[in-house]
């Protein structure tokens, strides 16, 4: 099976500070691969290099099959890569419904596309809140909001950056469910995450990054069994 | 007789290799520095400069002056003071100019006259108007042309005079040269019309007059008569404005400059029909020796003329007149040459007064007309500037001299 | 006063609130999206009335009638919209991530390039247009002829802000406006095409402004003055409304209209201040105008100074390069030693506004206000009391010191562009003070015979004195840098809350950094004072603090040689170019743009970085 | 006497109640964590405590001296230090001076102009950021560090000033999971030597339970519980509203 996305050999910098160093990794159609880290890793700014919103460098970037280095981020975000960032950024200022909108593109061939009321069903609470502005919801909805967003754009796989950072576990509970309702529609995940239990609930594969490396990456079951390697990246 | 011849010969070869060097230095150019804002004030600098640059083709193709042909050398002044004076020191450091002349705007040319003053080199203002250039900041090294603004307003109030208003409401720009012709209008309206009464003043601020702000509330005062300062886009604003209200209905204008055609080729048609204005008919004015100018002009340009043209082209044979009487390009041959001295230009003799160094050029005084597609001046008469210049007693007291 | 002239009067107000409406929405609405403050926006007008004054009279000779009137009208505004976009495409594009001082003074730049070549493709002259078909007649209010054109003024105003609206709240586009306002990454990541978002956005705002100067013509004659006297206006109404709120910026042409119809009344001379006053009153009571709030500045803000390993040998070299300078008679002649002269003179003043910019973080865009302030309390003392120059000095000083005390007490209760804006207005009273207090200032003939006292009357003592009291006040100003007074500017710099939290009195510590800054400043406008001879009031403008700021930029606002740097740059440019050209505003323009775009981290700090990355 | 008492606290943005009547107090030594979903009013609290925030009603006495209204600079003179939820340090300044940047305001020594203000309390400085554990970093500058390492530096910061009352808004955000029990340990063997009480916001129920000695929950801008961990695990209102039921995903082994 071709990789949906495919990364090979991936370097960026900061200034003249490199922070990450020849990154490998597949994912493929429908499935979670966990990118697990602690925090500093290179999680957050490997996502970012996917995306074109840092500068790096590859020896292959590729989305289904077309190279996608150097585009700019809005050709990559068309062409079905979702992306929802680590502290959500939605835009606060805009009412639930305009949120949406923003992040509304043309549907792609091959899938029912995400409409606003398919939205609601699977985030209840965000049809009670439509003409809400962002500014008024709290965190976990705002999570939500920012993934119910990525989806309008009918994406093919997500870049979701650390979830259940800063919100309270009930609510990281009805993230995990949310991410598996969207493996089920067939959406590939790659998430970025240091709470590995919570990576672990949901990914199918993980791959493990320090310092800019890749350290480690199999299914998840090969990374739980491996509590060497969690002491030693995650300090667990 | 052999020492003799000697002699003699020796003294041919000193005098040939004089003369030699002497002849060269005669047929090298004389300098004249000038400077003037020609990027931000183009429309009414570049018309000056093609008047000057025509007078130094006209008088360098006749012989220039002393035997020397003149050179001008021009640089932008950049319209403030302190461009100006670094460039008028680079003209007299670096290039050794004779002299100075230039600029129209009046903080520049009062900045240049004190420049003038403390360097000891002639400045001549052509155009600025502010009566400072001659009165308090006035100095032995600085002349001006144009009539200034003590003039021009006299020759105004005798026309306010003869209208018979009494009730008079003045609208100026607020800036210096707009509230000193103000000034200069209350205080000479109360001398010379009895229970003449100032019933509202307006002083937008420069560039940007509210003119229906300010139309509404001169008309609020009900006054028989209007002393107007204002130009450029703030005239043809108040123009309009005025018109469409009806404020000049029944009224007495006078207006400041307002019949030169660097104000009324702007406004174009709407030219405020008799208006009282100092201005330039350049195209009425028949002495032979004026038309030869405009001709010459209109024939290198395809332009009108405009005052500017004329101070600028009256400037420059004021200049050579000098240098020819004195004879030298020193500065206090240049300084004795001028004061007191009587020229003959295209606007008519004209005298320099030595008290103030302020000339006795005067003002055309009429009233605003259309004629065809824009405006021009009618009725108008040459009033000479002798009987309006400050007497002796105003000048001695405001000078520092 | 009857109720007939108020009412007219409150009439006329509308008219001149809803022209400047109409301009000041467009940049806002620029501001908003992509935080650019765009000087050029008053010369976007200027470009809208000079084409509108042109295009219509040919227009309405093919066909006269108000359809001819009115689509000129609108076709110049989407000339003016179409050059918005050649802007964004060719500069602003290629700066969005740039310090936002750097944009500032790139569209300054354009401000420049615009002058010349609106008298280039023009002509020099006013253009008067033409009246409106069918609006030419007044109508009768109340007793009272008011011209019918205003009228549609006045309606005009209310229909652009609600096209606006209907724009913004109610389309795809108005929704991504709004979207990347806020977050212009995330749009991108949404798969929005910023670029393009942008592009239209500058159309739009472009093309307001086009509209506004367009819709001038039948009142007021396209002229070359236009654009930096709508830009002041058009600043104080975005900044009262709030940066980025339409609705603020209707609110406040609305309060700035009647403010001046019925202010001439009560103070005829004193409209300009009028006008400032309003906006530093209403910070002083809500520091984000109306409907604006505290700006969020971001990664893209320029960092100053920061903690680095004293140079190898750095005093030494500082030792010889004095030297040196004070060598500089013994071979320069008087022109040159001028030249030198005043380039100390900017050194030393762009040096004083690094100590507000890059040591505290508080960018002003009004730094001639104490740089006037210096020179004309030397003027007024030579001039009122007779003093000699040695006496001018403190008391230019001490004015300088104590305008920067009153000024500072309002502005550091601010931060950001609104801090920029209140600095900004403090500069235009004094100003306005200068130019329309004549029986004391001398008004724009200003204040002449300012020349210093023999001992140092020759050229070359002069510059000497010059470089002397430069010196000084630099290496004070240096050590004040290093000092823990310094430092603690840098922490409330860094980050406000930690330094309260470790108990810096930010507020007060700004303002005493505004009062030292200001005194540097004073100085160096007291020495140009004296090496010209006199002052003027275009030493408090606005064109005297970009000149500031310009020099700080362009050497770079992370170090301290810096402003140094920058300000010999641009005045060897600008004394290079203006005597080849009358064209020199353009090419000063372009080289503004050009460094912007080449340096952008100022010449020193650019020069510095290639170093570091070679080694 | 308690070393921080807060009466009656409420404060409301729009219409929006961020606190309603909370109340509470700190004893020296102590660390009180105040813990609740996002948006319950969390930092509301502790900003009307840090003094960046005034609130509409209610009272915040420091033994029992009124600080309502204090300013941040005066409560820190007070002996209030606090470090923020996104680290905040200078980072134009090394390590070092960040933390004698401290110090010269805690000698009330920055509106001095005739020194170098790298020489003030240099070894003071060091001796704290030894403390934390950051010695070594000293003459880095505070811009490339970790992020980890920039929140040791801004512990180092707010015990500059000597305090009796430490804030700490989520002092473990964005730390991995070593440098969380090893940053908390430390903080707690200074809270108890110094005798300083400690008032943290968490979301890390590791770090809550493992250290704290009492627990605050709140809820919609209320206090709904207060108790030593223990009684907080067992409350089933926390448990409904915050913790949930599956303890798996909040990352503990």
């Amino acid at each position: 099976m071709t990789p949906l996305l495919d990364i090979q050999g991936l370097s960026a910098s900061y200034g003249r500070a490199q922070v990450l160093f020849d990154i490998s990794l597949q994912l493929h159609p429908g499935e979670v691969v966990a990118l697990i880290g602690r925090n500093g890793a290179g999680k957050t700014t490997t996502l970012k290099a996917i995306l074109g919103l840092v500068i790096a460098r590859a020896e292959r970037l590729a989305f289904k099959g077309q190279s996608i280095a150097g585009l700019p981020t809005y050709r990559i975000a068309r062409l079905g890569l979702g992306y929802v960032a680590e502290d959500r950024r939605i835009f606060t200022d805009l009412t639930v419904e305009e949120n949406l909108e923003v992040g509304r593109q043309a549907q792609r061939a091959g899938r029912s596309p995400w409409s606003r009321e398919r939205l609601f069903g699977l985030f209840p609470n965000l049809a009670e809140m439509r003409g809400r502005r962002g500014s008024q919801m709290s965190g976990g909805e705002q999570q939500m909001l920012a993934i119910a967003r990525t989806l309008m754009g009918n994406p093919d796989a997500i870049l979701l950056d650390e979830p259940s950072e800063g919100i309270a576990p009930v609510i990281v509970q009805a993230m995990a469910e949310v991410i598996r309702a969207m493996k089920a529609e067939g959406v590939a995940v790659l998430l970025s995450e240091q709470n590995w239990a919570f990576a672990a609930a949901i990914g199918d594969r993980a791959c493990v990054i320090e310092r800019g490396t890749i350290r480690f990456a199999g299914p998840m079951a090969d990374f739980l069994a491996d509590e060497a390697l969690r002491a030693e990246t995650l300090g667990v | 007789m052999a020492k003799t011849s000697m002699t003699g010969w020796l003294a041919l070869g000193v005098a040939l290799a004089l003369g030699a060097s002497a002849a060269q230095a005669q047929t090298a150019p004389i300098k004249i520095g000038e400077l003037n804002s020609y990027a931000k004030q183009a429309a009414f600098t570049v018309p000056y400069r093609d008047g000057w640059r025509l007078a130094v083709e006209e008088i360098n193709a006749k012989g220039g002056v002393l035997g020397r042909p003149i050179e001008v050398i021009s640089r932008d002044d950049g319209g403030t003071t302190g461009d100006a004076t670094r460039v008028a020191d680079e003209l007299v450091t670096r290039e050794g100019v004779s002299l100075l002349f230039g600029s129209f705007l009046s903080n520049v040319g009062v900045a240049m006259a004190d420049y003038a003053n403390q360097k000891k080199i002639v400045y001549i203002a052509a155009e600025p108007l502010t009566d400072a250039i001659t009165m308090a900041q006035g100095n032995r090294y600085t002349f001006r042309i144009r009539p200034n603004n003590f003039m021009q307003v006299g020759m105004l109030v005798e026309q306010a005079k003869a209208s018979g208003a009494k009730r008079w409401a003045i609208v100026a720009p607020n800036y210096e040269y707009g509230q000193s012709a103000a000034a200069v209008f209350k205080r000479l309206i109360k001398e010379s019309v009895p229970g003449a009464e100032i019933v509202a003043e307006q002083y937008p601020a420069l560039g940007k007059i509210e003119a229906g702000a300010t139309v509404s509330a001169l008309e609020q005062a009900k006054p028989d008569g209007i002393f107007n300062v204002t130009f450029g886009p703030d005239l043809t604003q108040f123009v309009r404005e005025g018109n469409t209200r009806g404020l000049f209905e029944g009224k007495t204008v006078l207006s400041l400059l307002t019949g030169e055609p660097e104000w009324l080729l702007p406004l174009k048609d709407e030219v405020p029909e008799g208006w009282i204005v100092t201005g330039y008919p350049w195209d009425e004015i028949t002495e032979p020796k004026h038309k030869a100018f405009v001709d010459a002009y209109r024939a290198k340009y395809n332009d009108t003329p405009r005052l500017g043209s004329l101070l600028g082209y009256m400037v420059l044979y004021m200049i050579r007149d000098t240098i020819e009487r004195a004879g030298s390009t020193d500065t206090d041959a240049i300084i004795k040459a001028l004061e007191d001295a009587k020229f003959d230009t295209v606007a008519g003799t004209v005298t320099m007064r030595g008290i103030d160094n302020q000339s006795s050029m005067g003002a055309w005084v009429g009233k605003l007309v259309l004629k065809g597609k824009s405006g021009g001046m009618s009725d108008w008469k040459y009033n000479d500037g002798t009987s309006y210049m400050p007497s002796e007693a105003e000048v001695k007291a405001a000078r520092k001299d | 006063m009857d109720l007939s002239f108020v009412a007219i009067q409150a009439l006329n107000g509308l008219a001149s609130a809803s022209s400047l409406f109409i301009t000041a929405c467009g940049l806002t609405l620029v501001f908003g999206v992509t935080r650019i403050v765009n000087f050029a926006h008053g010369s976007l007008y200027m470009v809208g009335a000079f084409t509108a004054a042109t295009l219509v009279p040919w227009m309405l000779e093919l066909w006269f009638g108000p359809v001819s009137f009115w689509l000129g009208i609108v076709i110049s505004a989407l000339i003016v919209g179409l050059l918005g976009v050649v802007i964004e495409v060719l500069l602003l594009r290629r700066i969005y991530g740039a310090p936002e001082l750097f944009q500032l003074l790139a569209t300054f730049g354009i401000v420049l390039v615009l002058q010349d070549l609106v008298v280039q493709i023009f002509g020099p002259q006013d253009i008067l247009g033409p009246r409106a078909p069918g609006l030419r007649a007044p109508v009768e209010i109340l007793g009272r002829r008011f011209p019918s054109y205003e009228l549609v003024l006045i309606a005009a105003g209310p229909a652009v802000l609600a096209a606006v609206w209907f724009v913004l709240r109610k389309t795809r586009f108005g929704t991504l406006i709004r979207a990347a306002t806020q977050d212009r990454e995330m749009v991108a990541a949404l798969g929005v095409n910023q670029a393009l978002l942008f592009t239209g956005t500058l159309f739009l705002g472009a093309f307001l402004a086009g509209l506004g100067g367009a819709l001038q013509i039948p009142r007021v004659a396209a002229n070359t003055g236009m654009d930096l006297s709508i830009i002041a206006e058009c600043f104080v109404v975005t900044v009262v409304g709030g940066m980025g709120s339409v609705p603020g910026a209707f609110l406040a042409a609305l309060i700035i209209g009647q403010l001046q119809a019925f202010g001439i009344l009560i103070f005829p001379k004193s409209t300009l201040v009028v006008v400032f006053l309003l906006m530093a009153v209403v910070l002083a009571i809500r520091p984000y105008g109306f409907f604006g709030r505290p700006e969020i500045l971001g990664g893209t803000h320029a960092v100053g100074i920061a903690s680095r390993k004293p140079m190898a040998r750095g005093t030494l070299l500082a030792t010889i390069g004095i030297v040196l300078l004070a060598c500089l008679p013994l071979i320069g002649d008087p022109y040159l030693l001028k030249v030198a002269t005043e380039i100390l003179v900017f050194a030393l003043f762009a040096f004083s506004l690094q100590l507000l910019i890059g040591v505290g973080g508080l960018v002003s865009f009004g730094h001639a206000a104490f740089f006037g302030l210096g020179a004309y309390g030397s003027a007024l003392t030579v001039k009122w009391l007779g003093a000699p120059m040695e006496a001018a000095f403190p008391a230019g000083l001490l004015l300088a010191a104590l305008g920067a005390a009153l000024i500072g007490a309002f502005v550091v209760r601010l931060s950001g562009i609104y801090l920029a804006m209140m600095t900004l207005a403090a500069a235009q009273i004094l100003y306005a003070i200068a130019f329309q207090w004549v029986e004391v200032t001398g008004g724009d003939n200003g204040i002449v015979g300012v020349w210093p006292s023999n001992w140092v009357a020759g050229r070359s003592a002069y510059y000497l004195l010059t470089l002397a009291l430069t010196v000084i006040t630099v290496l004070f100003l240096k050590k004040i840098i290093e000092s823990p007074f310094g430092y603690a500017l840098r922490a409330a710099r860094d980050s406000e809350p930690r330094a309260e939290a470790i108990g810096i009195a930010v507020r007060q510590q700004r303002w005493l950094a505004f009062i030292l800054a200001g005194a540097g400043a004073g100085i160096a406008g007291s020495l140009y004072a004296f090496s010209r001879g006199s002052v003027d009031p275009s030493l408090l403008g606005i064109p005297t603090s970009v000149d500031a700021l310009t020099m700080l930029l362009l050497g770079g606002i992370q170090t301290i040689a810096g402003p140094l740097a920058g300000s010999a740059v641009l005045h060897i440019l600008r004394d290079q170019i203006m005597p080849l050209t009358s064209l020199w505003r353009l090419f000063l323009g372009l080289s503004i743009i050009g460094m912007v775009l080449v340096f952008p981290r100022g010449l020193v700090g650019t020069i510095r970085q290639w170093g570091e990355d070679r080694a | 006497m308690s070393l921080l008492a807060v009466e009656r606290l409420n404060k409301a943005f729009g219409g929006v109640v961020a606190a309603h009547d909370v109340s509470f107090a700190v004893e020296r030594g102590e660390m009180l964590a105040l813990i609740g979903p996002n948006g319950a009013g969390k930092s509301t609290v502790f900003n009307m405590i840090g003094g960046q925030l005034p609130p509409d009603r209610g009272a915040v006495l420091l033994e029992d001296k009124a600080i309502t209204l204090a300013s941040p600079q005066e409560r820190f003179r007070q002996g209030i230090g606090r470090t923020f939820q996104i680290a905040q340090a200078f980072h134009s300044m090394t390590v070092c001076e960040n933390v004698q940047m401290a110090l010269i305001s805690h000698h009330r020594e920055s509106r001095a102009i005739w020194t170098e203000a790298r020489q003030h309390h240099r070894r003071d400085a060091l001796d704290l950021l030894s403390q934390v554990g950051m010695a070594e970093a000293a003459d880095r500058s505070c811009s490339v560090l970790a992020y980890g390492d920039v929140k040791r530096v801004e512990l180092a910061i707010a015990l500059a000033g000597e305090p009796k009352l430490l804030l700490m808004d989520e002092p473990t955000a964005g730390m991995a999971f070593r440098e969380r029990a090893a940053l908390m340990d430390l903080t707690h063997s200074i809270a108890r030597t110094r005798r300083i009480g400690i008032l943290f916001t968490e979301h890390d129920m590791d770090v809550v339970f493992g250290h704290a000695s009492r627990i605050l929950v709140l809820l919609r801008g209320e206090i709904i519980a207060a108790g030593s961990p223990a009684e907080i695990r067992e409350n089933a209102q926390v448990r409904q509203a915050y913790l949930g039921n599956a303890p798996a995903l909040t990352g503990a082994p």
